[in-house]
Protein backbone atom coordinates (compact mmCIF):
# COMPACT_ATOMS: atom_id res chain seq x y z
CA UNK A 1 0.00 0.00 0.00
CA UNK A 2 1.27 3.03 -1.17
CA UNK A 3 1.20 6.03 1.68
CA UNK A 4 1.68 9.74 1.40
CA UNK A 5 0.83 12.08 4.59
CA UNK A 6 1.52 15.74 4.32
CA UNK A 7 1.01 18.33 7.29
CA UNK A 8 1.05 21.31 6.02
CA UNK A 9 -0.02 25.50 6.55
CA UNK A 10 -0.42 25.47 3.03
CA UNK A 11 -3.67 25.83 1.37
CA UNK A 12 -4.74 22.29 -0.10
CA UNK A 13 -4.04 22.34 -3.98
CA UNK A 14 -6.88 19.51 -5.05
CA UNK A 15 -5.97 19.17 -8.31
CA UNK A 16 -2.37 19.38 -8.01
CA UNK A 17 -2.45 16.39 -5.62
CA UNK A 18 -5.28 14.39 -7.94
CA UNK A 19 -2.85 15.14 -10.55
CA UNK A 20 -0.62 12.71 -8.98
CA UNK A 21 -2.84 10.14 -8.24
CA UNK A 22 -1.22 6.54 -8.23
CA UNK A 23 -3.47 4.42 -10.10
CA UNK A 24 -1.89 0.98 -10.37
CA UNK A 25 -3.74 -1.51 -12.84
CA UNK A 26 -6.60 -3.65 -10.75
CA UNK A 27 -7.56 -0.48 -9.03
CA UNK A 28 -11.41 -0.05 -9.63
CA UNK A 29 -12.08 2.91 -6.89
CA UNK A 30 -11.17 6.24 -5.91
CA UNK A 31 -12.73 8.06 -2.60
CA UNK A 32 -11.88 11.19 -2.09
CA UNK A 33 -13.35 13.16 1.27
CA UNK A 34 -12.85 16.94 1.46
CA UNK A 35 -13.19 18.56 4.87
CA UNK A 36 -13.79 22.54 4.46
CA UNK A 37 -14.06 25.08 7.36
CA UNK A 38 -17.84 26.09 8.01
CA UNK A 39 -18.87 29.14 8.61
CA UNK A 40 -19.94 28.47 12.29
CA UNK A 41 -18.48 26.36 15.43
CA UNK A 42 -20.93 25.91 18.19
CA UNK A 43 -23.57 27.96 16.47
CA UNK A 44 -21.17 31.27 16.47
CA UNK A 45 -19.97 33.02 13.30
CA UNK A 46 -16.14 32.49 12.91
CA UNK A 47 -14.17 33.49 10.51
CA UNK A 48 -11.36 30.49 10.42
CA UNK A 49 -9.97 27.65 12.71
CA UNK A 50 -6.53 27.48 13.65
CA UNK A 51 -5.70 24.11 13.80
CA UNK A 52 -2.61 22.80 16.28
CA UNK A 53 -0.59 19.61 16.04
CA UNK A 54 1.70 17.28 18.31
CA UNK A 55 3.29 16.99 14.51
CA UNK A 56 5.44 13.67 15.60
CA UNK A 57 3.19 12.15 17.50
CA UNK A 58 0.45 12.88 14.76
CA UNK A 59 2.17 11.38 12.03
CA UNK A 60 3.34 8.54 14.21
CA UNK A 61 -0.64 7.85 14.78
CA UNK A 62 -1.48 8.39 11.16
CA UNK A 63 1.39 5.63 10.47
CA UNK A 64 -0.09 3.56 13.01
CA UNK A 65 -3.80 4.18 11.53
CA UNK A 66 -2.23 3.09 7.89
CA UNK A 67 -0.73 0.10 9.12
CA UNK A 68 -3.60 -0.93 10.44
CA UNK A 69 -5.82 -0.36 7.10
CA UNK A 70 -3.26 -2.00 5.13
CA UNK A 71 -4.12 -4.87 7.51
CA UNK A 72 -8.17 -4.99 6.91
CA UNK A 73 -8.11 -4.12 2.95
CA UNK A 74 -6.58 -4.50 -0.08
CA UNK A 75 -6.05 -0.62 -0.51
CA UNK A 76 -3.72 0.25 -3.15
CA UNK A 77 -3.01 4.28 -1.90
CA UNK A 78 -3.83 6.44 1.02
CA UNK A 79 -3.22 9.93 0.43
CA UNK A 80 -4.05 12.39 3.41
CA UNK A 81 -3.39 16.33 3.93
CA UNK A 82 -4.12 17.86 6.95
CA UNK A 83 -3.83 21.60 7.32
CA UNK A 84 -2.44 23.19 10.44
CA UNK A 85 -2.04 26.98 11.58
CA UNK A 86 -5.27 29.17 10.89
CA UNK A 87 -7.92 27.78 7.67
CA UNK A 88 -9.78 30.26 6.46
CA UNK A 89 -14.00 29.72 6.26
CA UNK A 90 -14.92 27.80 3.31
CA UNK A 91 -11.11 26.26 2.94
CA UNK A 92 -10.12 22.49 3.00
CA UNK A 93 -8.77 21.75 6.45
CA UNK A 94 -8.89 17.62 5.34
CA UNK A 95 -8.35 16.22 1.99
CA UNK A 96 -8.28 12.11 2.16
CA UNK A 97 -7.85 10.05 -0.89
CA UNK A 98 -8.12 5.90 -1.05
CA UNK A 99 -7.73 3.73 -4.38
CA UNK A 100 -8.43 0.61 -3.91
CA UNK A 101 -9.99 -2.07 -5.96
CA UNK A 102 -13.29 -2.26 -5.22
CA UNK A 103 -15.77 0.86 -3.79
CA UNK A 104 -16.74 -1.25 -0.63
CA UNK A 105 -13.22 -1.28 0.54
CA UNK A 106 -12.74 2.06 -0.02
CA UNK A 107 -15.53 3.76 1.08
CA UNK A 108 -14.98 1.85 4.49
CA UNK A 109 -11.64 2.08 4.84
CA UNK A 110 -12.13 6.61 4.01
CA UNK A 111 -14.65 6.39 6.87
CA UNK A 112 -12.42 4.33 9.08
CA UNK A 113 -9.54 6.43 8.76
CA UNK A 114 -11.52 9.90 9.34
CA UNK A 115 -13.35 8.55 12.47
CA UNK A 116 -10.02 6.97 13.83
CA UNK A 117 -8.21 10.47 13.05
CA UNK A 118 -10.70 12.17 15.11
CA UNK A 119 -9.91 10.03 17.95
CA UNK A 120 -6.44 9.35 18.07
CA UNK A 121 -4.51 12.24 16.04
CA UNK A 122 -3.21 14.46 18.12
CA UNK A 123 -4.64 17.82 15.91
CA UNK A 124 -7.11 20.77 18.13
CA UNK A 125 -8.67 23.51 16.18
CA UNK A 126 -9.47 26.69 17.68
CA UNK A 127 -12.24 29.25 16.47
CA UNK A 128 -11.24 32.69 14.87
CA UNK A 129 -14.00 34.54 15.13
CA UNK A 130 -15.23 37.86 13.24
CA UNK A 131 -14.96 40.21 15.48
CA UNK A 132 -12.01 42.86 15.68
CA UNK A 133 -9.61 42.33 18.32
CA UNK A 134 -9.68 38.76 18.02
CA UNK A 135 -6.98 37.59 15.96
CA UNK A 136 -5.79 34.12 16.11
CA UNK A 137 -3.47 33.39 18.95
CA UNK A 138 0.06 32.60 17.74
CA UNK A 139 0.33 28.63 18.27
CA UNK A 140 3.28 27.66 20.82
CA UNK A 141 4.25 24.28 19.51
CA UNK A 142 1.70 24.35 16.25
CA UNK A 143 3.19 22.96 13.17
CA UNK B 1 14.30 10.23 37.44
CA UNK B 2 13.61 13.64 35.41
CA UNK B 3 10.81 13.33 32.82
CA UNK B 4 9.39 15.98 30.52
CA UNK B 5 5.71 17.16 30.61
CA UNK B 6 4.30 18.86 27.04
CA UNK B 7 0.88 20.75 27.21
CA UNK B 8 -1.45 20.94 23.80
CA UNK B 9 -4.23 23.47 23.02
CA UNK B 10 -6.06 24.88 26.20
CA UNK B 11 -3.84 22.85 27.93
CA UNK B 12 -1.32 25.16 27.51
CA UNK B 13 -4.02 27.96 28.44
CA UNK B 14 -5.06 26.42 32.15
CA UNK B 15 -1.30 25.53 32.84
CA UNK B 16 0.28 28.85 31.78
CA UNK B 17 3.04 26.83 29.87
CA UNK B 18 3.53 24.42 27.07
CA UNK B 19 6.72 22.17 29.04
CA UNK B 20 7.22 21.68 32.40
CA UNK B 21 9.93 18.94 34.03
CA UNK B 22 9.18 16.73 37.01
CA UNK B 23 11.51 14.34 39.55
CA UNK B 24 9.70 11.60 40.31
CA UNK B 25 11.06 8.26 41.89
CA UNK B 26 12.08 5.53 40.27
CA UNK B 27 8.90 2.85 39.50
CA UNK B 28 6.82 5.65 39.41
CA UNK B 29 3.45 5.30 37.21
CA UNK B 30 1.90 7.80 34.72
CA UNK B 31 -0.88 8.15 37.04
CA UNK B 32 1.67 9.35 39.55
CA UNK B 33 3.27 11.78 37.51
CA UNK B 34 -0.35 12.82 36.60
CA UNK B 35 -1.31 13.56 40.50
CA UNK B 36 1.74 15.55 40.63
CA UNK B 37 0.58 17.71 37.20
CA UNK B 38 -2.91 18.09 38.38
CA UNK B 39 -1.19 19.29 42.35
CA UNK B 40 0.98 21.83 40.06
CA UNK B 41 -1.46 22.48 38.25
CA UNK B 42 -5.24 22.37 39.77
CA UNK B 43 -7.08 23.83 36.46
CA UNK B 44 -6.52 20.51 34.82
CA UNK B 45 -8.47 18.19 37.18
CA UNK B 46 -11.77 19.13 36.20
CA UNK B 47 -10.95 17.41 32.68
CA UNK B 48 -9.46 14.62 34.10
CA UNK B 49 -12.18 12.02 32.69
CA UNK B 50 -11.32 13.62 29.05
CA UNK B 51 -7.37 13.87 29.54
CA UNK B 52 -5.35 12.19 27.32
CA UNK B 53 -1.57 11.22 28.17
CA UNK B 54 1.00 9.93 26.00
CA UNK B 55 5.00 9.11 26.33
CA UNK B 56 7.05 9.62 23.58
CA UNK B 57 4.07 9.36 20.47
CA UNK B 58 2.22 6.83 21.81
CA UNK B 59 -1.05 6.40 23.98
CA UNK B 60 -0.13 4.47 27.27
CA UNK B 61 -2.22 3.47 30.32
CA UNK B 62 -2.44 5.12 34.01
CA UNK B 63 -0.28 2.52 35.23
CA UNK B 64 2.56 3.11 32.42
CA UNK B 65 6.16 2.62 34.48
CA UNK B 66 7.63 5.99 33.54
CA UNK B 67 11.80 5.97 32.82
CA UNK B 68 14.21 8.71 32.95
CA UNK B 69 13.94 10.77 29.77
CA UNK B 70 10.59 9.82 29.27
CA UNK B 71 8.67 12.47 27.15
CA UNK B 72 5.19 12.49 28.66
CA UNK B 73 2.27 14.58 26.96
CA UNK B 74 -1.28 15.92 28.46
CA UNK B 75 -3.87 17.12 26.26
CA UNK B 76 -7.50 17.56 25.67
CA UNK B 77 -9.67 15.52 23.01
CA UNK B 78 -8.32 15.53 19.72
CA UNK B 79 -10.35 17.28 17.17
CA UNK B 80 -8.40 16.68 13.30
CA UNK B 81 -10.52 17.12 10.43
CA UNK C 1 -30.10 20.86 -3.64
CA UNK C 2 -28.40 21.55 -6.79
CA UNK C 3 -27.90 18.97 -9.22
CA UNK C 4 -26.07 18.27 -12.38
CA UNK C 5 -26.56 15.12 -14.44
CA UNK C 6 -23.92 14.06 -17.60
CA UNK C 7 -23.72 11.21 -19.44
CA UNK C 8 -21.03 11.66 -22.11
CA UNK C 9 -19.15 9.76 -24.57
CA UNK C 10 -15.61 12.15 -23.59
CA UNK C 11 -13.17 11.33 -20.72
CA UNK C 12 -14.16 12.70 -17.31
CA UNK C 13 -12.18 15.88 -16.57
CA UNK C 14 -11.80 15.50 -12.92
CA UNK C 15 -10.20 18.66 -12.09
CA UNK C 16 -12.49 20.62 -14.44
CA UNK C 17 -15.64 19.36 -12.61
CA UNK C 18 -13.99 19.91 -9.50
CA UNK C 19 -12.66 23.46 -10.80
CA UNK C 20 -16.94 24.27 -10.77
CA UNK C 21 -17.59 23.05 -7.64
CA UNK C 22 -20.85 24.77 -5.89
CA UNK C 23 -19.75 25.13 -2.15
CA UNK C 24 -22.43 27.04 -0.46
CA UNK C 25 -21.52 28.82 3.17
CA UNK C 26 -21.91 26.40 5.52
CA UNK C 27 -21.21 23.14 4.42
CA UNK C 28 -18.13 21.55 5.69
CA UNK C 29 -17.88 17.97 3.77
CA UNK C 30 -17.30 16.73 -0.21
CA UNK C 31 -17.40 13.19 -0.83
CA UNK C 32 -16.14 12.39 -4.23
CA UNK C 33 -16.17 8.89 -5.95
CA UNK C 34 -14.63 7.72 -9.06
CA UNK C 35 -15.34 4.51 -10.63
CA UNK C 36 -12.30 3.24 -13.02
CA UNK C 37 -12.72 0.66 -15.48
CA UNK C 38 -10.54 -2.40 -14.23
CA UNK C 39 -8.00 -4.80 -16.31
CA UNK C 40 -10.00 -7.99 -15.55
CA UNK C 41 -13.60 -8.99 -16.19
CA UNK C 42 -15.15 -12.10 -14.56
CA UNK C 43 -11.34 -13.15 -14.59
CA UNK C 44 -10.55 -12.35 -17.81
CA UNK C 45 -8.48 -9.46 -19.61
CA UNK C 46 -10.14 -6.63 -21.17
CA UNK C 47 -9.01 -4.27 -23.21
CA UNK C 48 -12.46 -1.67 -22.31
CA UNK C 49 -15.42 -1.81 -21.41
CA UNK C 50 -18.26 -0.87 -23.48
CA UNK C 51 -21.55 1.40 -21.89
CA UNK C 52 -24.50 1.15 -23.34
CA UNK C 53 -27.75 3.30 -21.99
CA UNK C 54 -31.56 3.71 -22.27
CA UNK C 55 -30.57 7.53 -22.00
CA UNK C 56 -34.23 9.06 -21.33
CA UNK C 57 -34.79 6.46 -18.85
CA UNK C 58 -31.68 6.49 -17.64
CA UNK C 59 -31.76 10.68 -16.93
CA UNK C 60 -35.00 9.98 -15.65
CA UNK C 61 -34.19 7.35 -12.95
CA UNK C 62 -31.17 9.46 -11.75
CA UNK C 63 -33.59 12.35 -11.27
CA UNK C 64 -35.79 10.09 -9.28
CA UNK C 65 -32.72 9.16 -6.73
CA UNK C 66 -31.88 12.97 -6.69
CA UNK C 67 -35.44 13.26 -5.66
CA UNK C 68 -35.08 10.54 -2.57
CA UNK C 69 -31.72 11.84 -1.48
CA UNK C 70 -33.19 15.47 -1.39
CA UNK C 71 -35.86 14.12 0.77
CA UNK C 72 -33.35 11.70 2.75
CA UNK C 73 -30.34 14.42 3.66
CA UNK C 74 -29.72 18.22 3.51
CA UNK C 75 -27.32 17.64 0.34
CA UNK C 76 -26.23 21.24 -0.90
CA UNK C 77 -25.06 19.44 -4.41
CA UNK C 78 -24.88 16.33 -6.39
CA UNK C 79 -23.01 16.15 -9.46
CA UNK C 80 -22.76 12.62 -11.24
CA UNK C 81 -20.92 12.04 -14.93
CA UNK C 82 -21.01 8.65 -16.57
CA UNK C 83 -19.65 7.77 -19.31
CA UNK C 84 -21.09 5.91 -22.46
CA UNK C 85 -19.16 4.16 -25.24
CA UNK C 86 -15.84 2.72 -24.94
CA UNK C 87 -13.97 3.26 -21.90
CA UNK C 88 -10.56 1.73 -21.80
CA UNK C 89 -9.08 0.23 -19.17
CA UNK C 90 -7.77 2.56 -15.88
CA UNK C 91 -10.41 5.00 -17.72
CA UNK C 92 -12.94 6.58 -15.11
CA UNK C 93 -16.77 5.13 -16.11
CA UNK C 94 -18.24 7.17 -13.35
CA UNK C 95 -17.57 10.41 -11.41
CA UNK C 96 -19.73 11.35 -8.35
CA UNK C 97 -19.35 13.99 -5.71
CA UNK C 98 -21.77 15.17 -3.28
CA UNK C 99 -21.80 18.53 -0.95
CA UNK C 100 -23.30 18.62 2.36
CA UNK C 101 -22.82 20.31 6.06
CA UNK C 102 -21.23 17.04 6.90
CA UNK C 103 -19.49 13.80 6.10
CA UNK C 104 -21.74 11.24 8.04
CA UNK C 105 -24.60 12.40 4.98
CA UNK C 106 -22.18 12.84 2.15
CA UNK C 107 -20.73 9.10 2.66
CA UNK C 108 -23.98 8.05 2.62
CA UNK C 109 -26.05 9.76 0.36
CA UNK C 110 -22.62 9.25 -2.42
CA UNK C 111 -22.54 4.91 -1.56
CA UNK C 112 -26.64 4.84 -1.28
CA UNK C 113 -26.79 6.59 -4.96
CA UNK C 114 -24.36 4.47 -6.09
CA UNK C 115 -26.03 1.67 -4.73
CA UNK C 116 -29.37 2.48 -6.01
CA UNK C 117 -27.97 3.63 -9.57
CA UNK C 118 -26.50 -0.40 -10.09
CA UNK C 119 -29.81 -1.20 -9.20
CA UNK C 120 -32.09 0.82 -11.54
CA UNK C 121 -30.45 3.44 -13.69
CA UNK C 122 -30.93 1.49 -17.47
CA UNK C 123 -27.27 1.35 -18.11
CA UNK C 124 -25.23 -1.85 -19.49
CA UNK C 125 -21.60 -2.79 -19.90
CA UNK C 126 -20.14 -5.94 -21.70
CA UNK C 127 -16.13 -6.50 -22.20
CA UNK C 128 -14.34 -5.43 -24.85
CA UNK C 129 -11.63 -8.18 -24.71
CA UNK C 130 -7.68 -7.98 -26.16
CA UNK C 131 -7.72 -10.42 -28.86
CA UNK C 132 -7.49 -9.26 -31.86
CA UNK C 133 -10.58 -9.38 -34.17
CA UNK C 134 -12.60 -8.88 -30.93
CA UNK C 135 -13.99 -5.25 -31.59
CA UNK C 136 -16.24 -3.62 -30.11
CA UNK C 137 -19.93 -4.22 -31.41
CA UNK C 138 -21.28 -0.91 -32.55
CA UNK C 139 -24.25 -0.70 -30.29
CA UNK C 140 -27.97 -0.20 -32.12
CA UNK C 141 -28.89 2.02 -29.22
CA UNK C 142 -25.91 3.27 -27.06
CA UNK C 143 -26.44 7.34 -26.72
CA UNK D 1 -53.82 -1.07 -29.76
CA UNK D 2 -50.56 -0.99 -30.24
CA UNK D 3 -47.54 -0.96 -28.04
CA UNK D 4 -44.09 -0.15 -29.08
CA UNK D 5 -41.15 -2.67 -27.55
CA UNK D 6 -37.54 -1.91 -27.26
CA UNK D 7 -34.89 -4.03 -26.30
CA UNK D 8 -31.80 -3.13 -24.59
CA UNK D 9 -28.29 -4.39 -24.37
CA UNK D 10 -27.68 -8.41 -25.12
CA UNK D 11 -31.73 -8.52 -25.07
CA UNK D 12 -30.68 -6.90 -28.85
CA UNK D 13 -28.42 -9.96 -29.42
CA UNK D 14 -31.05 -12.49 -28.12
CA UNK D 15 -34.05 -10.81 -30.45
CA UNK D 16 -31.77 -9.91 -32.90
CA UNK D 17 -33.55 -6.51 -32.95
CA UNK D 18 -34.10 -3.44 -30.78
CA UNK D 19 -37.45 -2.02 -31.22
CA UNK D 20 -40.69 -4.20 -32.11
CA UNK D 21 -44.38 -3.49 -32.13
CA UNK D 22 -47.28 -5.60 -30.84
CA UNK D 23 -51.03 -5.70 -31.45
CA UNK D 24 -53.04 -6.68 -28.00
CA UNK D 25 -56.72 -6.49 -27.15
CA UNK D 26 -57.94 -3.28 -24.99
CA UNK D 27 -56.74 -3.99 -20.95
CA UNK D 28 -54.10 -6.26 -22.01
CA UNK D 29 -51.42 -5.97 -18.53
CA UNK D 30 -47.65 -5.85 -18.96
CA UNK D 31 -47.74 -9.55 -18.38
CA UNK D 32 -49.74 -10.48 -21.53
CA UNK D 33 -47.70 -8.57 -23.64
CA UNK D 34 -44.18 -10.47 -22.28
CA UNK D 35 -45.68 -13.56 -22.45
CA UNK D 36 -46.06 -12.55 -26.42
CA UNK D 37 -43.33 -11.57 -26.56
CA UNK D 38 -41.17 -15.07 -25.20
CA UNK D 39 -43.21 -16.68 -27.62
CA UNK D 40 -41.65 -14.63 -30.08
CA UNK D 41 -38.28 -14.56 -29.08
CA UNK D 42 -37.75 -17.51 -26.89
CA UNK D 43 -34.67 -16.89 -26.10
CA UNK D 44 -35.91 -14.75 -23.43
CA UNK D 45 -37.93 -17.20 -21.69
CA UNK D 46 -34.54 -18.65 -19.37
CA UNK D 47 -34.37 -14.93 -18.35
CA UNK D 48 -37.88 -14.24 -16.97
CA UNK D 49 -36.81 -14.04 -13.43
CA UNK D 50 -34.12 -11.14 -13.77
CA UNK D 51 -35.66 -9.24 -16.31
CA UNK D 52 -36.65 -5.50 -16.24
CA UNK D 53 -39.93 -4.42 -17.96
CA UNK D 54 -40.04 -0.43 -18.18
CA UNK D 55 -43.64 1.68 -19.61
CA UNK D 56 -42.38 4.79 -20.77
CA UNK D 57 -39.25 5.57 -18.63
CA UNK D 58 -40.56 3.96 -15.13
CA UNK D 59 -40.27 0.61 -13.98
CA UNK D 60 -44.13 -1.19 -14.11
CA UNK D 61 -45.36 -4.44 -12.61
CA UNK D 62 -46.28 -7.10 -14.22
CA UNK D 63 -50.12 -6.32 -13.68
CA UNK D 64 -49.75 -2.80 -15.23
CA UNK D 65 -52.20 -2.35 -17.58
CA UNK D 66 -51.34 -1.00 -20.62
CA UNK D 67 -52.47 1.82 -23.12
CA UNK D 68 -52.66 2.78 -26.62
CA UNK D 69 -48.87 3.81 -27.81
CA UNK D 70 -46.97 3.03 -24.47
CA UNK D 71 -43.37 2.39 -25.21
CA UNK D 72 -42.73 -0.62 -23.43
CA UNK D 73 -38.73 -1.75 -22.78
CA UNK D 74 -37.12 -4.81 -21.98
CA UNK D 75 -33.59 -4.92 -20.50
CA UNK D 76 -31.30 -7.08 -18.31
CA UNK D 77 -30.44 -6.20 -15.15
CA UNK D 78 -28.58 -2.60 -15.34
CA UNK D 79 -24.64 -2.64 -14.55
CA UNK D 80 -23.99 0.52 -14.41
CA UNK D 81 -20.57 1.95 -12.84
Amino acid sequence: MRRELTLTSEPIDEAAWLAQRPMPAGMGAVVCFLGVVRDTEAGAAIRALEYEAFRKMAEHQFHRLFDEMEKRWPIASVRVVHRLGVVNVSEPSLWVEIVAPHRGEAFAACQWLIDEMKRVVPIWKRPVFQRAGARPRRSRRSA
Amino acid sequence: MRVSVSFFSYFQDLTGCAQTTEALAEGSRLDDLYRRIVGRFPKLAPLEKSTLLAVGVDYQPRDYVLRDGDEVSLFPPVQGG
